[in-house]
Order: C-alpha cells, then structure tokens, then sequence
C-alpha cells in the first residue's frame, strides 16, 4: 500500500505540488482552501499533467516525467469521489452507482447501499438529491468501481454528525480489509484522527 | 384536403420517405462532423468548416449541380458507384435523398455542434476515473448529454428535407414516382397560371406532415426531460 | 403493356401542360405513358451532359438543344422544331393599358415609376427575345433600368397579376392561360427570332418507344395538341 | 479573382449588406420567438412553432409568393405601410433584406432555442435572491448564458441570408444594384450555356466572403470563453 | 428580528416543513442529510411555493398561504448562500460579488474581500476556484446584496478550521451589529455553539 507521490504543476502563475512517501493505508492530505489539495488529486488520476516528477500508487508508476510515463485515467483505477460530486445527471442513481462497476470492489452493492443510506433513492435522478445525498451517491459510486486506490476529496462535508461516523468507520477499515491505500481530502483535523490517517501538509512550494 | 389523389399520395411517400431516409443517413455524418468540429484542432479546419457551410451559402443550385458532376454517370464518384455497385443515383430518390441530406447538412452539423459544446467535460473526466474508455464515455455519457442538440438537428434536418427544391431537381430532375417530391410538385403548380389553388394544397400537406414531425418531436424530447428537473423549480 | 414505363422526356417547364396533354393523347392511342421531366432548359441540359439516362429533350431554348448536340449527347439527324410561340405586352385586367406595340412606342412613359416585368433578359430565353424585341422597336434603352427581371416566365406573369407591375412581357401560352391580365398587344414577328422549341433524341436512349413518340409529337396529331394550348407552328 | 469588375463589387456590396442587415434585423426577433418557444406554455404553441418552421418546408418561391401577397402594394401588409410610412419594399434591396430573414428565421430560432433551453435556471433563481427583477435577470444572466446559440444564430442566419434565392427573386426580382445578389447572379450565369466558368468564379466569391464572416464569428466565439476554461481541463 | 415560519410542502411524495418561531439573531436548522433543511431554505428566499403555512420576518409577511400573499423572490431580500454556491459562470469574482450590490449592507465591499480572503480572486473566472475559494465568494456576494435576512445553507462546509473560525465570529456578529437576522443552515453542532444560535430541529412531519 505504498503512496509515492512527488509533483509539481504551474497553475495560474502559482506552483502546485507535494512530495509523499506513505504506506500506512489511508493519507490525509491537509491544508487551507485553495493550496492545492484537489489540484493533487486530480494529477493522481490522470486528469491533469503534471509538469514534473513521478506518481508511484503499490509500486505501479502512473506517471513519470523523466521516463515519459503516463498512464491513462482509465487504467489508473482510482475510485475517485470528486470534491463537486459530478453525478451524471442523465443516469439515474442506480445507474450511476453502477457506471464503474468492477468485480465486488472493497464493498458490495447492497453493504454500499445500506451503509450509505441509499435505500428510497435508486431511481431518482441526480438533481432531485439533496447535497448530503448527492455525496453519499458519489462515494458509493466510487467504492463500487473497484479501484487501486481511493481518491476521496472532502467526501463528508455535507453530511451529519451520526452518517459521518458510520462513514468514518467503513472508510478507515477499506485499507486494512482490502489492501486498497486511499487518498484523503480534508481540512477537518478531527476526521484524521477519526480514520488513524498519515497527516500529509500540503504546503506552498514558493 | 380530406381526400388525396393516387398521384398526391405517391409525392407525399415519396416526400416523407426521402426526407427520413436523408435525415437518418445524414445523421451520423453530421454528428461526427459536428464532433470533430468542436472538438478537434487541426490545420485547415476553418476549411473543413466552409465546407459544410457550404450548401448553405451557395445556391441550391448550384449545390445540384456539384451534385451532378460529382455523381452523374460521368462524374467520379459516379463511375466508381457504378463500376463497383452497379448503382447509378441520378434520376432516382436515393440522389434525392442525398441532395436532401447534403442540404440539410449545415443545419445540423450547427445544432449538434452547439450541444457538443455545452458538454461539461467534467463529467466525461468522471468516466474516466470509472474506467471508461474513449469510446464508452462517448457512447454512454457524451452522446446522451448532446442529446437536445441531435434532436434539435434531426427536426431541423427533416424539415429543411421536407423544403428541399433546388438542389433536388437540378440533380436528379422532376420524375414522377422517383424524384417529385412536395416541393418539386408545389413548383410545378407555381409555373402554371391559375395553379395558386393546388399550391396551396400541396404547401398545407407540406405543413401538415412536417408539423406532425415536430409534435413527435417535441414529445419525444419531453419524454427525455420528464422527471429530471428538480424540486427548486418552482415555475 | 400496363404498368410498363414509356420513355423518359426532359422537357422545359414552360411545355408543362402541353407536353402533359401530349403524353396522355400517346397514351390513348394504346402506348405506355411517357415519363416527363419538367424543369428549366439549363438544368435539363447539365442533367443530360452529366449522362443522365433520358431518351428526348424538348427545350425552350435552341442554344442550350445547340449546347447539348455540341457536347455530343444529341442524335444529330432527330433535332427538329415541334412548336413555335409569340411574345405579348401584357397588363393587370383590372387597370388596362393603351398603348400600341411599334416603334418608339411610348411605353417609359405609361411605366411612370414602376416597373416592366420580365424573364431576365440576360440569361432566360423568353427575356432575351423581349429584349432583342425592345431594342428593334427602339425603346430597350429608355426601359432598361426600369425591368423587373423575373427567374422565368411565370415569375414575371405573377407580377402583372398581382397589380405589382403594370406592364409585361410573357409568351402568348403563358397570357391565355391567366385570366387576371389582359394582353396589350403582340411583338410583330420580325422584332426578334423566331420562338421555336427543338426537340431531339439522346444519344443515351435506349427506350424503344423513343422515337416512335418523337415522331408523334412532330405528327399532325401531336402538333395539335400543342396547337390547343397557343403554341404556334414552328 | 484578384480583381472585381465594377458590376462585381456591386452585388458583392449589396450581398453583404443584405445578409447583414437580414441577420441583424431579425436577429432580435428570432431571439423573442425562441424565448417563447422555449419557456412559454400555452395553446397553439404548437401552431407557433410550426409557422416558424414554415419557410423550411415550402419551397422558397412559396415564400416569395406569400411575401409578395403580404408586402407587395396590393397586400394588406404592403398597402399599409405605404399609407402609413411611405415605403415600398417590392423591387427594393429592404424587401430582398426581409426575404433573406425570413428564410434565415427557422435556423436562428431553433439554434437561439437550443441554448436558452441550455441555461441552468438556478443561476435565475440565484439572480433573483440578489433583488434583480425579470428584466435585470435576462440582461445580465439570462442572454449572457444563450449567447452561444446567439452566436451560432447569427452564423447559420448570415450564411442562409448569404445564399437566399428563390424567395428573393420570387418577391422582389432581380434589378442590378438593388436586388440583384450574388445566388441571383450565380443562378443567371447557370442559365447560360457556358456559363459555368462565371458560375464558380462568382461562387468561389460568395464561399470566400462566408468563410471571413465564419473566422470573425470563431474568433469572436474563442474571445468569450477565453480564461473560463478550468484548471481541471487536461487536454 | 423576529422570525415566524410555518410552512409545509409536498415534494416527492413526502412533506416537508417546519414551525418556528425565535427572536434570536441566529437560528439554525439543523438535522440529518435530507431532511428537507435546503428546501426550507428555498421556501423562504421565494424560490417553492409552500403548500400551506405562513412565512413572517421581522413583521412582514414574505407568504401567506391563507391570504394568498406571495411576495416574488426579488423583493424579499434574502442573501441567500446556497449550498452549491450558484456563482454565475459567465461573470468574473468581483462581478458576482458585486451583482445584488445594494446599500453599504451587513459589511462593505474591502472589509468582505478582507475577510474572506478574496484579494488574488477578483479577476478571475468562476469555474477556475476550488471548492473552498467558490463558497467563500458565494458568502461576499449575499453580505454584499444589502439583505433583509441571510439564509445561509452550510457556508463553512468546504473551509478550513482557521478561516471557519474568522468567519464564524464575523457571522455571529452580524445581527447584533446590523439588526439582520440569520437562518443557518448546518449539521456541525459545533457551529451552532459557536454562533449562539437557536437550534432548530427539522424534522420529519409524517
Ligand atoms: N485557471 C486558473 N488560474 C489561476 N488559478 C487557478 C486556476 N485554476 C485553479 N487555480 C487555483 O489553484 C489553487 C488550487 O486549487 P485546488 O482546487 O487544488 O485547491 P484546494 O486545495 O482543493 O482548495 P479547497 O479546499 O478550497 O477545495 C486555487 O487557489 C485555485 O484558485
Ligand atoms: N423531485 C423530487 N422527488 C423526490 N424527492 C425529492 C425531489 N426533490 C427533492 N427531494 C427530496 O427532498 C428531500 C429534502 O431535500 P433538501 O435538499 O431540502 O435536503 P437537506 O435537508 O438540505 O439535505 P442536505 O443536508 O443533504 O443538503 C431530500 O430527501 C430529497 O431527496
Ligand atoms: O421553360 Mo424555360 O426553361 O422556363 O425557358
Ligand atoms: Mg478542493
Ligand atoms: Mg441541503
């Protein structure tokens, strides 16, 4: 479950970057709005192009500037739960939830359902959720995609005390059940805790 | 209007079924030309996009006569249809329902162009994370998202089918039963005196068919809306 | 045989009720019914040079029939003239106009500020004998900017009927036809060449009735028919 | 083409005007009937909608025809506006300019519609909160947001007005310096034996000044999203 | 700064509503991902009309089913947060902050940008913010609207313990200093101690 993780990338006249080297399951990438922390995500995914360094998830590379390495977002499989949900608003929830479906993933259809608490919402359409529930969708569709890794940006933050507890608990024991490593977004110090999660400080290059 | 002549109703199937035919072939063209246009950066692409403007800006005309030289017995594209099919198109409804098709071409290649670019390339970028690959995101998240746009497209392709003269009858003439649809009819009532009246009944099926299209149309594009506004609408 | 096609004929639109009365009159006598093709001289013409499978031609126009032999795509020896026709003055029925076609005909001056209704006279042929008329009688250039040039003949008609034009110039088939105009008067023989419609057989054709309806249209019988519709002889 | 004859620089300074003010003119006009189509719900919208489409079902001369009915000195419209205003638009270059937008309407409404049908209405209702009423609204968000189906409007629209033909001639003739463009020209060099070469010279001219209107609308088109790209945009 | 609401609704075969009634500045709904928290929101800022019920502030009536009283969206004043921001994407920063611009309202133009960090941000384009950036603008753009009310629907979510903390006292503050009452939305416990705020619970009516 090893994470090494060294970029940087020139957003906006600003550099944005972080260098980790983990192995502890769960890493947490901290810090205040706006320094970077969605922007690492998406590079770990393949959305952007990093300008330089190297992207090592389990000891496969996805990305290494030096050698020219750069492997698809397709193939990286990173179960990603983005930071604005991007349901897809034509699919129903069931749909959606389904849209990566890969073998049983660290959870089965129905433990995702339950736990999540998407009973009474399979057939709605996306913009009919409420924002907690808009979330809830998206973890579930990303723990459902059987990923390499988890890619989790503030996946909690529109939902209640009593639901983010029960979430903290599934997510903190992914890793330990599944050997699946996740990437964690968040600027609440308490949910690391929660998780036992590596803090990683994303700073300011400059 | 309550009864129609044999004679009417051959230009009315005639009418409907080269329209359809045209709009469904053109279709797929138009969407990948549209896709290619909105998507792609390439040199001479500003060319590639007079081109398919071009039915638009020059006459019809003379769009027929293009048509004529490219695809008549002499014309190379012509030859090679007929040395390798056996097909020759002149004269038939399959060149009208290509005059038709290139006719309505610019229209909506525009259309879909417009909803193709309305895409949020996020979300595309969440198949991805999925695992989808370029062409499964394509066929289960781009296409359902440019949906408004092929609809708008093939309403507006139809309709232009359905009005389609000049082109048709410098290409493939006015032959009854093959060629003569609607519009070519309503012309040739136009050329003699005191044909105002058959005219007008030609344009008033005209209407009627293409406005049973768009109710179609709208009902479909409603049946595609239907459930997926949400609560905060309040009108 | 029924149900069989008769022969394809490209024929010019201005022939359309005539050409139709012909065909049905072949008809009767037992033949299958020819198939026409109306539409205007010169898109029939680039049909014909683009190889288009059609066995007789029937122009309004002896230059595009020329173009067309020219090209090679005509059975020199068929060409032949079937009917000939007259151009006329004509006015809205409900606001007549006098005035007398000749030479120096004040006819600028019953125009006033509006306009001649024509077929162009640049490029259709009904425009350019109105023209070659006008000019004979010594009036083209007190005209000439006061035209309103028509996509064809009927285009100019339309005008006349509708009151938008006071004055026009058509051929006498199309003034019988229309009861909305009256005509003024008839351009003298002499003051353009001579109205004659050639028809011939395709080098293409490959129907066997192609000539045997050629010859009925050039036959007394067929001339008559052409004659019930104002066609004059050739 | 490197030079034009004086007549040349005629109709094209006359084809551009046309198209121009054509597309201009009905511009707002095509905006309002979207609109309607697009948010209004009422009885005959259907009726509506079929009426704009019908300038692309009936062959163009039927448009000319209705036009010449409706705005020639005896028609009711025409007739009025000579008794009110003193303006005639038969045989004037204001009459080929309302042909041309009338041809034009169907494909700018139906582009103009996609777009507004496009806008997320919570950015409405967002505008609303902040205290600006309906009008503010469609100003400042609304319009804004349909600007790409303004655009691409105008673009099919000019392109149309660009190669408008059988309406035109059909209401107000050809006369050289008025209402003589270039599809008219183009149409009466086709019916010359030989005219061919005339044919594709002044085509290739009408092809090239669609092609400039086509790079300044692109341009214009890249100015508006320029910087509104996210950082989230890989490609 | 009296706040009187009333109102149900029937959305997706369940109700929703609330009954309340508080004098306190402050008052925060608060309750479980779904409950209807959002929708009592858009009941108030004039954007679903309620099926029955009544809604008062501070003496005037913005809805009365009875009367038939339904003051259009625009004239109530609400500066209203919504919980997916709404930023108008064709505007940069400074014109969103700018667009309900109305009076001097709970706080001027340099004292928002200020607080909410906004400096570096006025020029640019909406979509190139990060979660915590945009809802941080969607703040400035309803203080700076002139309001009668602030409807506030989980502003902080996506911000950092450190700008939450200043923002928290700034929000608190504003009803005492500008006699604007506030109705938050939020599912952190926390956040209500820390603003002095009436809980309210939004529950289920069935
Ligand atoms: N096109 C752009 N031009 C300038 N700056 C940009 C652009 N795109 C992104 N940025 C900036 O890059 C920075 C990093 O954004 P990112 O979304 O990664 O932040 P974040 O750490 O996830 O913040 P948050 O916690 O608020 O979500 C932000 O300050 C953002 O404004
Ligand atoms: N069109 C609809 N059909 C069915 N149910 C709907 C519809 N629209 C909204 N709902 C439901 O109404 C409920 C209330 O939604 P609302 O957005 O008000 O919740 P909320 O309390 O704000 O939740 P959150 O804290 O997650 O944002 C949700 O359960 C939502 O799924
Ligand atoms: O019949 Mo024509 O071709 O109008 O002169
Ligand atoms: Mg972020
Ligand atoms: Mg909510």
């Amino acid at each position: 479950m090893l994470i090494d993780i060294d970029v940087r990338r020139r957003v906006g006249g600003r550099i944005i970057g972080v260098t980790m080297r983990t192995d502890t399951g769960i890493s947490a990438l901290f810090g205040p709005s706006g320094i970077g922390k969605t922007t690492i995500l998406h590079m770990v995914a393949g959305l952007i192009r990093p300008d330089e360094g190297h992207i090592r998830i389990d000891g496969t590379l996805l990305f290494d500037h030096r050698q020219a390495i750069d492997i698809p977002s397709k193939l990286r499989g990173c179960g990603y739960v983005f930071q604005d949900t991007r349901l897809f608003p034509h699919l129903r929830v069931r749909a959606n939830l389904l849209y990566g479906r890969r073998g049983e993933g660290p959870a089965s259809l129905s433990t995702v359902i339950d736990l999540l608490g998407l009973d009474g919402l399979l057939d709605r359409w996306p913009i009919t959720l409420s924002g907690g529930e808009a979330q809830r969708v998206a973890i579930g569709r990303a723990l459902l995609s059987g990923p390499q890794i988890l890619l989790m940006d503030e996946p909690l933050s529109s939902l209640d005390d009593r639901r983010k507890a029960g979430l903290l608990g599934l997510i903190r024991d992914i890793p330990r059940r599944t050997g699946i490593p996740i990437l964690y977004v968040t600027h609440d110090a308490a949910e690391i805790d929660a998780l036992d999660a590596t803090r990683i400080d994303v700073l300011n290059p400059a | 209007m309550s009864t129609f002549t044999p004679e009417e109703w051959t230009i009315i199937g005639l009418s409907l079924r080269i329209s359809l035919v045209a709009t469904t072939a053109m279709l797929p063209f138009a969407f990948t030309l549209a896709w290619i246009l909105a998507r792609w950066r390439f040199p001479g692409k500003l060319l590639l996009d007079a081109l398919v403007h071009l039915p638009l800006v020059v006459p019809p005309v003379v769009t027929g006569w293009l048509l004529l030289l490219l695809f008549g017995a002499q014309g190379p594209i012509g030859q090679w249809l007929h040395t390798w099919f056996g097909v020759t198109i002149l004269f038939r409804w399959t060149g009208a329902a290509l005059a038709a098709a290139i006719m309505a071409m610019p229209l909506m290649v525009r259309a879909i162009r417009l909803s193709i670019e309305a895409i949020d390339r996020r979300l595309e970028q969440a198949a991805h994370t999925l695992g989808a690959g370029r062409i499964r995101t394509f066929w289960t998240i781009s296409l359902p998202l440019a949906m408004p746009g092929l609809l708008a497209g093939a309403i507006l392709g139809f309709a232009r089918c359905m009005g389609e003269f000049g082109a048709t009858i410098t290409f493939v003439s006015n032959i009854p039963g093959e060629t003569q649809t609607l519009p070519i009819a309503i012309h040739a009532a136009m050329q003699t005196p005191g044909g105002e009246g058959l005219v007008t009944r030609l344009a008033l099926i005209s209407l009627a068919l293409s406005l049973s299209a768009l109710v179609a149309a709208e009902l479909l594009a409603r049946r595609m809306t239907r459930g997926k506004r949400s609560h905060v609408d309040r009108y | 045989a029924p149900g069989e096609r008769g022969p394809l004929v490209l024929a010019a639109a201005s022939l359309q009720e005539a050409m139709t009365a012909a065909a049905g009159a072949w008809a009767a006598q037992g033949h299958a019914r020819p198939v026409l093709s109306f539409a205007g001289s010169s898109a029939l013409a680039r049909q014909i040079k683009a190889g288009a499978p059609a066995d007789l031609f029937l122009s309004a126009d002896e230059d595009w029939m020329t173009d067309v032999e020219r090209a090679g795509f005509v059975v020199r020896s068929t060409r032949a003239n079937i009917a000939g026709n007259r151009l006329v003055l004509i006015a809205p029925a409900n606001r007549p106009v006098r005035l007398r076609i000749g030479k120096n005909m004040p006819i600028a001056r019953v125009l006033g500020d509006s306009r001649l209704a024509m077929a162009d006279p640049d490029s259709v042929p009904a425009g350019k004998y109105g023209k070659a008329a006008l000019t004979t009688l010594g009036v083209w250039r007190s005209v000439a900017n006061k035209i309103a040039r028509g996509e064809n003949v009927r285009a100019a008609l339309a005008l006349v009927e509708r009151g938008e034009a006071p004055l026009g110039i058509v051929y006498a088939t199309d003034a019988r036809a229309s009861r909305a105009i009256r005509v003024v008067g008839a351009f003298p023989i002499g003051s353009h060449a001579q109205i004659r419609y050639p028809l011939a057989r395709l080098t293409g054709s490959r129907h066997r009735d192609a000539e045997a309806f050629r010859r009925f249209l050039l036959s007394r019988t067929g001339k008559a028919v052409l004659a019930r519709y104002g066609f004059t002889a050739p």
